[in-house]
């Protein structure tokens, strides 16, 4: 078990109680605000000593209070990223970055300061204070901060949140590698369901203190409603894919999924690659027949396995198209219209655009 | 009005060796009282805090006393010090250096104290994350924020002890080249017939000093601020 | 430094002191070093162990106190000089006080503040008190006093003018243009003002014994007298 | 001219030059980080002087260094949600939302306290200290207290960045009606282009301290290429729609555009009600033949206009439906297989659930 | 030990008074000085700067004699004041507390200045956006958020005050009733032989109000910084 959380912990009028395993190697925390992720992502750093319970990283007993267990924080080697920087002010960003290695034993010192200076754009503020640094180049700077104290476990409390799009795809890949090869375990708090739904392998639902949901990200996030409170429709399913060819005349690449064939924006990845796609419910169409003279590359036939009506007009279809969950969220009218209901065959429609690079991510092989 | 004396420049050497002194071998001490006293939850700290003021409450003359009595070839402390480390106090330079930095104690820790609390203890919580030991906190994280502290105890440190008198000279005496500071040697003029001119030359020399001792720690001041908020 | 003598003295003695070591250095190369502070504090010290060769009080009193403790060499002791008590006002002042039995100084104050040495602890302020006690005039002005740390703060007092009055030593009124003597107190009305000298127990430089021979002959003589002391002891056969 | 800015500012390496107008009611500044987003806010706030230039909002000179004009800060009325919070840490929460209310003359105290602290979910909080909120309190509470100076310029530096998605659905109307009905025109940084084409009635386009873009909204967006740096796939075309019924049976309510009709999940607004519609390029598929059997329930047809190819896989077809200029983000390949050409008649079809809360917002009818 | 003499109660009790007239009363002008010293930026800056430490670097002797020769009846100051105002220091109770506040105001300007840089001046900025005039925002912002400061340094004036000696009794003597403090009270037992007891006594009641007042200081600074860090 990566991470084993079971924490009861009173702040003011505000109780947590939470209780949940993750062997998930990024780990998404997610919740409305005051919800208490940073309060659980402050007891796993050892900056808040929980009232009662016991938190262990890959085996290690971090805090147990039953046995009087507290490690300090200096010695459980976690990098995190808090919600509001905290840089050293009189330190320039070149030693903001490297003050965690000063303390990593030398052996351990993995992480290159070069790679990841160039990863988060931050190479010509070296020389800058944290103070004149824009709010998004303050967050770069405590994300290399922390990646740079090769920590054991990475917590990282909204850490794009203020960034933009672009920096965000230019730093999902390093992520996604840091789970996959660096070893290095995950907690993301965030609110965006695209970022989960591309990095997260386990997933942590709380609301008001308590985990409502926990689970492997494919399964968690197949289940709109926990998201429904969010007003979101970036839920959806989690398939895995492989590279199977680079169409390069029309800049496509074609990934082979059970459910079919899948023709996305040019990747970098080279065939035989696995990726994990997110297929959005609500960019799904559902056609009875194959559709014809349509600009949407993608058509995947599959059985309706079941149908979740929910409240207002939408409805959560599940398929299964050779063997993949897929999710379509549709008006309750076309269910109507077009007579759906279990067992009935259809075809989901997605067009390529869809696949932004958010919702694809490459995988280690057995992430989901 | 004439230039110093041999006599006056010896004294104001002195005087500018002890309040140096002075001001830094009560550095390291103050900076650790100022933590226990901001920080520490032990028993006892009030008493600290008193005994740290009392230089501050009573009359110099009656501090300068004490430590006639404490730190004196025959007080307790002044014995055991002269017996096993071979320090002496008394009647010599070093007693007044101690006298001044005693005098200069409160105001030291008190600003010390100040910046200690200002300090963002999130930012110590952040090096603790990233594997420094508390003592390494402090040392690269606390001890670089409170600097502006540090430098205006120093200044104040410095200018009690360029003005101390009245302890001084009722431990160590005014003994020239000795134990004679600047404020003694004022003292000794402004109580004869005529001592006036002198008087004044040694406050205009007092000054002058103090307006360089100022500018120095506005520059370095500066400089750390520059260094923090820049 | 270590052969040469070093002198306590009561500061007021400075300017005397100064000049005639001074002298003796130029007449016989050895040195004196001089500590000038108050008596009392002097006192303390040498009970505490202070290395100082010879101990010149500005009173009596404290020099019987480190006698008693046998801190000095009693034969040593000599009471070298005298001063006289004097009643100063500014310069200027019309005042006209006769110093007779029956004194009545407050209207002659009017509101304002007689500047003393603290009666109770500055000899000068001991023996100004002890004056008015004898002149019958101490009842009327103990609420009217400015005590002073020293003598010369109050002479400074009247100096300013923020006293009309001020009781200082006849060397300090005559030193200061700003003030003029209104009368002097009769040598009986107070205790004798005297300056005693004497070597310290520990003490064991010849320098020392030396220079207090150079300070109670003919030799050192106007050195005092010209701060306005008179000396007391008569002259020894010069050193 | 609601806000007219022309200034150029050095900072450190960093040089700004902008010069914009917007007579929009919300007007989005919109780049990468470390753009001068925020060193413009400040100028116009007042916290930045500006080297050389001329800020008049509304008409009002408020900076003009030719003529040594700054109207201090204090005399602005500028409301301002700044990046990091700012919440004066001595006093409850609710004397910092009553903070401004002090210094607003008495007759313009129009915001409602309780409205307020309702509409932020922040009633519990009143009493407590700003050190003991969440990042997401924090930043709820500084909306409100610059709400609550009723201020005549409303400044928001990624006010919602930190907010779940559930809570942003709940603020949006709130800035809607700010925008449109108390007159208070915004300014809003956003890294979010669903937010800006939910909200801004202009968008100013900054890249590294310059004006790359600005003009209103349904123009900037309409050309994703301002975007395509972002990588982001959320501009399209902005229409206008009027509520024309509401279908009570599937939760849906129709909505009249020149275009066509267009059916989306229900919505409160009484009929007759005129909307934004933003219709996501990346949403719409082209077919050639109008649909059938499909669960998608939107189809506008149209002719093509014109068609932008850009690098890569994606083509961007601009078509007007019955007037309304609608953009379709296809592949190349799609466009190719199809024959697509200027001319050539299509049907947009666009799925209801596609209009999530975020792509629909009110207008006071000629906000675009 | 025997108890107090109702004179040494009346040095207590005009010491009591003298300590905290001062510190009150140089409260203002220390937060309006510290205030300049640290966010001004005009011609003669330096100046001040020395001129509020001179008391500090200066025996207090020296700082009586000029307050002597500036606020005496004669004095320039003095003189104006009692003509035109009828405020007189010399000799008065008013007088050492003008002493005791000018030899303690260095300390308390120098706590002031501490906090004042450590305030985060974003959050004055803040409320200027918010329409706060500046001198609201000082109001309502700065002042609240230096508080820690204001107590500090009222602590060090009015621990200064009661023990500050030779500035007052130069300027002012020590007058029974009107001008004589704790400090030329123990002055006075110090200077005859056997005075110890005395001495001993009235350092032991300074000590006692010392302990009070540092109490009472940090309940204050507890409540005031459970308001800002709570
Ligand atoms: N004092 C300074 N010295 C040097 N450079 C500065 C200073 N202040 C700001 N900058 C630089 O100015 C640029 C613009 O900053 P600004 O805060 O306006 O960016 P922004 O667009 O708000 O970015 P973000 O989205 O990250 O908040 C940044 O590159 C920043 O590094
Ligand atoms: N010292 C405290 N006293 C009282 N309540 C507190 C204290 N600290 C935190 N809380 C409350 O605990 C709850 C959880 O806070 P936490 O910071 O964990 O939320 P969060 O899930 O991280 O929210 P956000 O997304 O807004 O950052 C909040 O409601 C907050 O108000
Ligand atoms: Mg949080
Ligand atoms: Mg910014």
């Amino acid at each position: 078990m990566i991470l084993d959380v079971d924490i009861r912990h009173r702040q003011g009028g505000f109780a947590l109680d939470a209780c949940f395993q993750s062997d998930g190697r990024l780990t998404a925390l997610f919740g409305p605000s005051g919800s208490g992720k940073t309060t659980i992502v402050n007891a796993v750093s050892g900056l808040v000593r929980p009232d009662h319970g016991r938190i262990a990283v890959q085996g290690r007993v971090l805090v147990d209070t039953k046995n009087d267990i507290v490690v300090p924080k200096h010695k459980r080697r976690i990098g995190y990223v808090f919600q509001e920087g905290r840089l050293f002010p009189h330190l320039d960003v070149r030693y903001n970055l490297l003050f965690g290695r000063w303390f990593t034993p030398r052996g351990e010192r993995k992480a290159s300061f070069d790679h990841v200076v160039d990863l988060l754009g931050i190479a010509h503020l070296l020389d800058r204070r944290p103070s004149t640094l824009s709010g998004g180049e303050k967050q770069r700077v405590a994300i290399g901060r922390a990646l740079l104290a090769d920590p054991h476990l990475l917590l990282m409390d909204e850490p794009l949140a203020s960034l933009d799009e672009a920096r965000k795809a230019e730093i999902y890949p390093y992520i996604e590698r840091l789970r996959d090869e660096g070893g290095v375990p995950i907690v993301l708090v965030s609110h965006s369901v695209a970022e989960i739904a591309r990095l997260a392998t386990s997933v942590v639902v709380l609301s008001e203190g308590q985990v409502i949901a926990s689970g492997p990200a494919a399964e968690v996030l197949r289940h709109t409603g926990f998201f429904a409170q969010s007003g979101l429709t970036e839920a959806g399913a989690l398939i895995e894919a492989r590279v199977s060819r680079h169409d390069e005349a029309y800049d496509l690449t074609v990934l082979q999924a059970r459910a079919g064939t899948l023709s996305v924006p040019s990747l970098l990845h080279p065939v035989g690659t696995s990726l994990r796609v997110c297929l959005r419910a609500r960019d799904i169409i559902l056609s009875l027949k194959a559709p014809e003279g349509m600009s949407a590359l993608n058509v995947l036939p599959g059985l309706i396995s079941s149908i979740d009506i929910g409240e207002g007009a939408s409805v959560d279809v599940q398929l299964d198209c050779g063997g993949d969950p897929v999710v379509a969220r549709v008006t309750r009218k076309s269910v109507e219209e077009l007579g759906l209901r279990p067992g009935v065959a259809v075809h989901a429609i997605i067009k390529s655009i869809a696949f932004d690079p958010e919702a694809l991510g490459v995988t280690g092989g057995e992430n989901m | 009005m004439e230039g110093l004396s041999p006599e006056e420049w010896t004294a104001v050497r002195l005087s500018l060796k002890v309040a140096f002194v002075a001001m830094t071998a009560s550095l390291v001490p103050g900076v650790a009282i100022a933590f226990l006293l901001e920080r520490g939850r032990f028993w006892g700290r009030q008493a600290l805090d008193v005994l740290v003021h009392l230089p501050l409450v009573l009359p110099p003359v009656v501090v300068g006393w004490f430590l006639l009595i404490g730190f004196g070839r025959r007080g307790p402390i002044g014995a055991f010090l002269d017996e096993h480390f071979g320090i002496v106090f008394s009647f010599r330079w070093t007693g007044a250096a101690l006298a001044c930095a005693i005098m200069g104690f409160p105001l030291l820790v008190r600003a010390i104290r100040l910046s200690i609390a200002a300090v963002d203890r999130r930012l110590e919580d952040a090096a603790g994350t990233l594997g420094a030991h508390p003592v390494w906190v402090f040392g690269v994280v606390t001890l670089p924020l409170i600097l502006p502290g540090i430098i205006a105890g120093m200044v104040l440190s410095f200018a009690k002890a360029m003005g101390e008198f009245g302890a001084t000279i009722t431990f160590v005496s005014s003994i020239p080249g000795e134990t004679q500071t600047i404020p003694s040697a004022i003292y000794a003029y402004t109580q004869v017939p005529g001592g006036e001119g002198g008087a004044m030359r040694l406050t205009l020399v007092s000054i002058v000093i103090s307006i360089g001792a100022l500018w120095l720690s506005e520059w370095l001041a500066r400089r750390v601020r520059r260094k923090v908020h820049a | 430094q270590t052969g040469d003598a070093l002198v306590f003295a009561a500061a007021s003695l400075k300017n005397a002191l100064d000049e005639a070591s001074g002298a003796w250095t130029r007449d016989t190369g050895k040195r004196a070093v001089v500590s000038y502070a108050a008596s009392n504090a002097l006192a303390k010290q040498i009970e505490a162990g202070a290395p100082a060769d010879l101990f010149f009080s500005a009173d009596l009193e404290w020099m019987d106190f480190v006698a008693s403790k046998g801190l000095i060499k009693p034969e040593s002791r000599i009471s070298l000089l005298g001063n006289s008590l004097v009643l100063i006002a500014p310069k200027g002042s019309a005042m006209q006080v006769d110093l007779k039995p029956g004194l009545d100084l407050a209207p002659v104050l009017g509101g304002s503040r007689l500047a003393m040495g603290h009666a109770d602890a500055v000899p000068a302020g001991k023996y100004g008190k002890a004056a008015l006690e004898h002149l019958g005039a101490w009842a009327g002005v103990k609420d009217r006093i400015a005590q002073t740390e020293n003598v010369r703060a109050a002479l400074l007092l009247v100096s300013r003018g923020e006293a009309p009055l001020g009781i200082v030593y006849k060397t300090d009124a005559v030193s200061d243009p700003n003030v003029t003597i209104v009368a002097t107190f009769p040598e009986g009305s107070h205790p004798p003002i005297v300056y005693p000298v004497a070597l310290t127990k520990d003490s064991s430089k010849p320098q020392a014994a030396s220079f207090l021979d150079y300070l109670s002959s003919d030799k050192a003589k106007p050195f005092f007298e010209k701060q306005g002391f008179t000396v007391l002891s008569k002259a020894r056969p010069g050193s």
